[in-house]
């Protein structure tokens, strides 16, 4: 059985026999190769569920939203499966809310292009971390030889490069958000852009409050950044996001120890909100 | 004869520059609630409105938010504000001639003219009296032109209950008026108080005012709860959703019906609006 | 469009570096007020900023100061071990040893940034800090980054607010002080 | 009238010695509408920019007025009027009537837009009918001309080796009769556009009267990440907030765009929200566009161009909205 057929018969007996209220998986759309989230509450709808290599989206953080119909399934990638763990991390969710369907990801295409995403030819755990049942076996893919080829290729620039490099991003960001909502590691119940009594960051589009924002979101997803990418392929602008996800990764990696986050379940404190009485000292 | 309400009576040039005003008079109606008096910077009114409209009133520097005028004279016009929020916070530390931003007015009005002949039962709760006292004012400043008038208010402790002096010295003593005032609990502040505890859709029924065959006409505002509970008192007590009014409040930016925030269906509440009828509101989708 | 490396070789005429610092208030502060007990001079183009402690440190203040007119930003806190919470320094270490990078990432010089730890007694170290702050963020010029409010010129820095100049320092904590 | 293909550079580059003329053009990977200047390659053929030529009537940000103190401490409000000559060159039909749809908001209902109405008086169009159509693209469906822009001030057509150059405005005109010396006489047939993505809107409008309560947003809702991407990529969304900066006691008020789509957009000081959820947030979002304004204006908000299909995070399409409420059973009408 492929892995399509194996998810959707295990949604509909999931689903029928009562063990989970939601699942969470992908529809086809309008378009050629075009896939969609699908949630379905009803086992009749499980023949909607397809899973091929063009599902793109992550589905975790949807998990947050059907939670109060009851326990939920999911189909999870390796990029899910860490998003999960993020979520149970820092206690949105429990690991009992969810029950996992892994499957084994060769890597997603772009639907127009056909060509591997870029979010997927960076992904170093394409097979799912936790799961409570496998469809399928793994799959093989090529992990990237350099994580931090991309951080590197900006260091290399001066700063007036860099500077210009990233006020042309500034630039064209819309401020949409789009990057915030689709990350499992921004969970927080107001996000301080929403904030307009304290008002943090203001309304205008231009470059410095686009900056204020863009390092914000930074900072705040910092250490819980999974690399995922999301943030990346959502943004309408094409903005690369990850370009800063991964300097602070790499930063955190170098200074602190090895680092990735949302591999294991832990209760752990995440390296920035923890500290070592022998961290390097640059502040003498 | 059903109320005939006016909608979309917006006129006026340069909607969005608000111009500067003076604070004359301050009035602290309760620990979070005060009254302002506004004038022009050259002493004159700022604008000409009719009882129930709205107006943009706010501070340069931190913003501005939309009231109802909660009474005016030829010289002036009165805003009646709850701290709530930032804005209002801001205009709770106002003193007598600071300047202000006004502009307006925006909106429509309650129908005076079709309401004419016709017994008045106003029902507020809380911060919702200002905008019912637009109206009640008018009918009193006119009260040969309209029938029995009640009011029915409530607040949910006695320093809550706003214009007092009103409340319980002057309309009292209005001929043919009728106050009817309750706390929603016992205030262990104000052991005194004699009158009725009760939430305000519950003591409506006691009182046992009916529709008149369609001659009296009710005037709710008040939180989302009061209006539901009011309304189904009313209508259980025989009232036509034509005969009850109410005036509806969202978060509002521009007051022209362009922002696109106040929206209930295709209508906007800043420009069609707040003022409608049970009626109106049955055919509208709202989220309110 | 040649790239202009940095604003150095273009500083105008009465130009004047600003600089915000961040101190916290259980030592850094206080150093800060021994340094003006001894009579000490530094240049006023420093406008200190008390804060709780370096823990603190929101990096947003940072972004909003640059964004907002400062050309350069010290923060300073307790040394390592000191610290009036315990560990609140020791966060902050962590967190500004990335954000610091995290900025000069994105191209801001690395004198514009900086981090120090000067305890109450080092009124000196203060001082000095400063003084090389400034001469730092002085040789760099004017900031290099797109500024807010591309929409109306930002008045001077509060050197021409002649209230806050007059005002007299609040009191801060007398039962402390006395104790 | 003819324009040939060859004369078009040189019109624009005439035109923009005196004028700001935008054209389609990618910035940066960005497809919008910019200013045409030097480094700036206009393309024609582009089906259709991923940001739409709102802004130059309607800016992201836009400065309303300054507000300063004197010495006596009393304000003072400057208002500000940045609107200019400006034309917009190579607009598509879609988009041009996403201008009629903002014409209908901002200009009437008892008060005119006076930042609105400056900009959109000193706004010439230009509009080129569309060759090929991009999948997403379904403007013939909401009633959208690919290749005509009634409304525009000045129409061109692909003829394949020139465009045919129509007036349609006394604007137009004046503006067409100064460009005579680029243009030639002759008339051919214009290039047809076929627009493959097809939706129903029958019965839609009137459909959605009864589906306020339908499960149909819940499904739909539910997979909706909450950004504003297709509310700032739509070229009819209009919302708007008002909001400040400050610099002791001055400061500037400028109003900027605003998403139906945030929490914040409705949240009242008090706490309340009226649309609380995504569900209410997508269902007014999309009532909005295929109902509300229907009724309020008699048009559809939804022009067809397809850019909140192309973009949209979640791949939620309003296509297949269409689709559904058109297969939808809706239960009988109450009395109303």
């Amino acid at each position: 059985m492929s892995a399509q057929e194996i998810i959707r018969a295990r949604a509909k007996e999931l689903l029928e026999s009562g063990e989970i209220a939601t699942f969470i998986g992908w529809e086809a759309g309008r378009f050629t190769n075009q896939t969609t989230p699908l949630v379905i509450t009803d086992a009749a709808d499980a023949g909607k569920l397809v899973f091929n290599e063009y599902c793109a989206n992550t589905l975790a953080k949807y998990v947050t939203d059907v939670l109060a119909r009851g326990k939920v399934g999911l189909v999870v990638r390796g990029c899910d499966s860490r998003a999960i763990v993020r979520l149970i991390n820092d206690k949105v969710i429990k690991r009992e809310d969810v029950y996992l369907v892994g499957v084994g990801c060769p890597g997603m295409k772009d639907r127009k292009t056909d060509e591997p995403l870029k979010k997927c030819t960076e992904c170093r755990h394409n097979n799912p971390l936790v799961f409570d049942e496998m469809a399928g076996e793994n799959a093989e893919k090529a992990v990237p030889e350099d994580r931090f080829a991309e951080v590197k290729e900006v260091e290399a620039m001066t700063a007036a490069e860099r500077t210009r490099y990233f006020e042309s991003i500034y630039a064209k960001c819309i401020r949409c958000y789009a990057c915030r909502d689709v990350c499992p590691c921004c969970t927080c119940r107001e996000c301080f852009v929403d904030q307009r009594r304290e008002n943090w960051v203001g309304k205008q589009n231009n470059v410095a409050e686009n900056r204020f924002y863009g390092l914000t979101r930074v900072m705040h997803i910092g250490d819980r950044c999974i690399e995922c990418g999301e943030c990346e392929r959502v943004c309408p602008m094409d903005l690369p996001l990850m370009k800063l996800n991964r300097k602070v990764i790499q930063d955190m990696n170098d200074l602190f120890g090895e680092f990735e986050s949302g591999l294991v379940i832990s209760a752990e404190p995440s390296v920035l909100t923890t500290y070592e009485l022998t961290d390097r000292e640059e502040f003498m | 004869m059903a109320i005939e309400i006016s909608h979309g009576c917006a006129k006026g040039e340069r909607p969005l520059i608000p111009q500067v005003c003076r604070v004359t008079e301050i009035t602290q109606e309760t620990p979070d609630v005060k009254s302002f008096r506004l004038v022009t910077l050259d002493g004159k009114k700022p604008f000409d409105c009719e009882p129930g409209q709205l107006g943009m009133f706010g501070l340069l520097s931190y913003g501005e938010c939309m009231f109802v005028v909660s009474a005016q004279s030829d010289e002036w016009v009165q805003f009646t504000v709850k701290k709530v929020g930032l804005v209002t916070e801001q205009l709770h530390n106002l003193s007598v001639g600071d300047e202000v931003s006004l502009r307006g007015p925006y909106g429509n009005w309650w129908p005076t003219e079709s309401c004419r002949g016709k017994d008045m039962l106003f029902i507020a709760g809380g911060i919702g009296l200002p905008p019912v006292r637009s109206f009640l004012l008018y009918c009193l400043e006119h009260r040969e032109d309209y029938g029995r008038i009640d009011l029915v208010y409530s607040g949910s402790k006695y320093d809550d209950l706003v214009f007092k002096e009103q409340l319980f010295d002057i309309w009292p003593n209005e001929p043919d008026m009728h106050v009817h005032v309750s706390l929603y609990h016992e205030d262990p502040k104000h052991p005194e108080w004699k009158g009725d505890i009760g939430y305000t859709a519950p003591y409506l029924e006691t009182l046992d005012l009916g529709p008149e065959d369609g001659n009296r006409v009710a005037v709710i505002c008040g939180g989302p709860s009061l209006s539901r509970t009011c309304r189904e008192s009313l209508l259980k007590a025989g009232f036509d959703e034509g005969n009850i009014l109410t005036t509806l409040e969202m978060r509002m930016k521009c007051g022209v019906g362009k922002c696109g925030r106040c929206n209930m269906g295709g209508h906007f509440i800043c420009l069609d609006g707040p003022i409608f009828s049970l009626a109106e509101i049955a055919t509208m989708h709202s989220d309110v | 469009m040649p790239v202009v490396e940095n604003n150095a070789n273009a500083i105008p005429e009465d130009w004047e570096p600003k600089i915000i610092a961040f101190c916290c208030h259980w030592c850094t502060y206080t150093g800060a007020d021994l340094a003006g007990l001894n009579r000490m001079n530094y240049p006023a183009n420093v406008r200190v900023l008390r804060i709780p402690c370096s823990g603190r440190m929101n990096p947003q203040y940072v972004i909003e100061a640059l964004n907002k007119g400062c050309d350069g930003v010290l923060v300073c806190g307790c040394h390592p071990g000191d610290c009036h919470y315990v560990t609140g320094n020791y966060y902050a270490r962590r967190r500004m040893m990335i954000f610091k990078r995290l900025l000069e990432y994105e191209g801001l010089e690395p004198g514009r940034f900086q981090v120090k730890w000067i305890s109450g007694a080092e009124a000196g170290k203060f001082r000095d800090t400063v003084m090389k702050a400034v001469e730092d963020v002085r040789a760099l010029g004017p900031i290099n980054l797109t500024r807010e409010i591309p929409y109306f010129e930002l008045p001077a820095m509060p050197d021409d607010d002649e209230e806050a100049f007059n005002a007299v320092p609040e009191e801060v904590f007398p039962e402390e002080v006395n104790a | 009238m003819l324009l040939s293909k060859q004369n078009l550079m040189p019109l624009l580059n005439s035109l923009a010695s005196d004028v700001d003329v935008f054209v389609p053009t990618t910035i940066d990977g960005v497809k919008k509408f910019a200013r045409l200047a030097d480094g700036v390659e206009p393309d024609f053929d582009m089906i259709n920019t991923t940001m739409p030529p709102k802004d130059l009537l309607f800016p992201q940000t836009q400065k309303m007025y300054h507000f300063d103190v004197d010495k006596n401490g009393s304000y003072h409000i400057h208002e500000y009027d940045e609107s200019r000559e400006q034309i917009v060159f190579g607009i598509r039909p879609c988009d041009m009537r996403s201008i009629v749809c903002l014409d209908e908001v901002f200009l009437t209902k008892g008060f005119v837009d006076e930042f609105y109405a400056n900009a959109r008086e000193k706004l010439l169009t230009v509009s080129i009918g569309c060759t090929q159509a991009a999948e997403t693209c379904f403007c013939t469906s909401m009633g959208v001309d690919p290749i005509y822009a009634p409304n525009a001030d000045v129409m061109l057509q692909d003829t394949g080796d020139a465009y045919k150059v129509t007036a349609q405005t006394p604007k137009g005109e004046a503006a067409v009769s100064a460009w005579s010396e680029f243009l030639s006489d002759g008339d051919a047939e214009p290039v047809n556009c076929d627009v493959t993505l097809k939706v129903s809107m029958e019965g839609v409008v009137d459909k959605l009267e009864g589906m306020y309560d339908s499960p149909i947003w819940e499904n739909l809702s539910i997979k909706c990440l909450n950004c504003g991407t297709c509310t700032y990529v739509c070229p009819t969304c209009h919302c708007f907030d008002i909001s400040q900066e400050n610099r002791k006691k001055d400061g500037v008020r400028f109003r900027c765009w605003d998403s139906c789509m945030f929490s914040e957009y409705t949240a009242m000081a008090g706490g309340h929200n009226p649309r609380p959820e995504k569900l209410e947030r997508e269902r007014n979002r999309f009532m909005h566009k295929l109902n509300f304004f229907e009724r309020r204006y008699g048009m559809s908000l939804c022009v067809g161009c397809g850019r909140c299909v192309e973009k949209c995070p979640v791949a939620l399409d309003i296509t297949r909205l269409i689709d559904d409420i058109g297969s939808y059973e809706v239960a009988p009408a109450s009395a109303e």
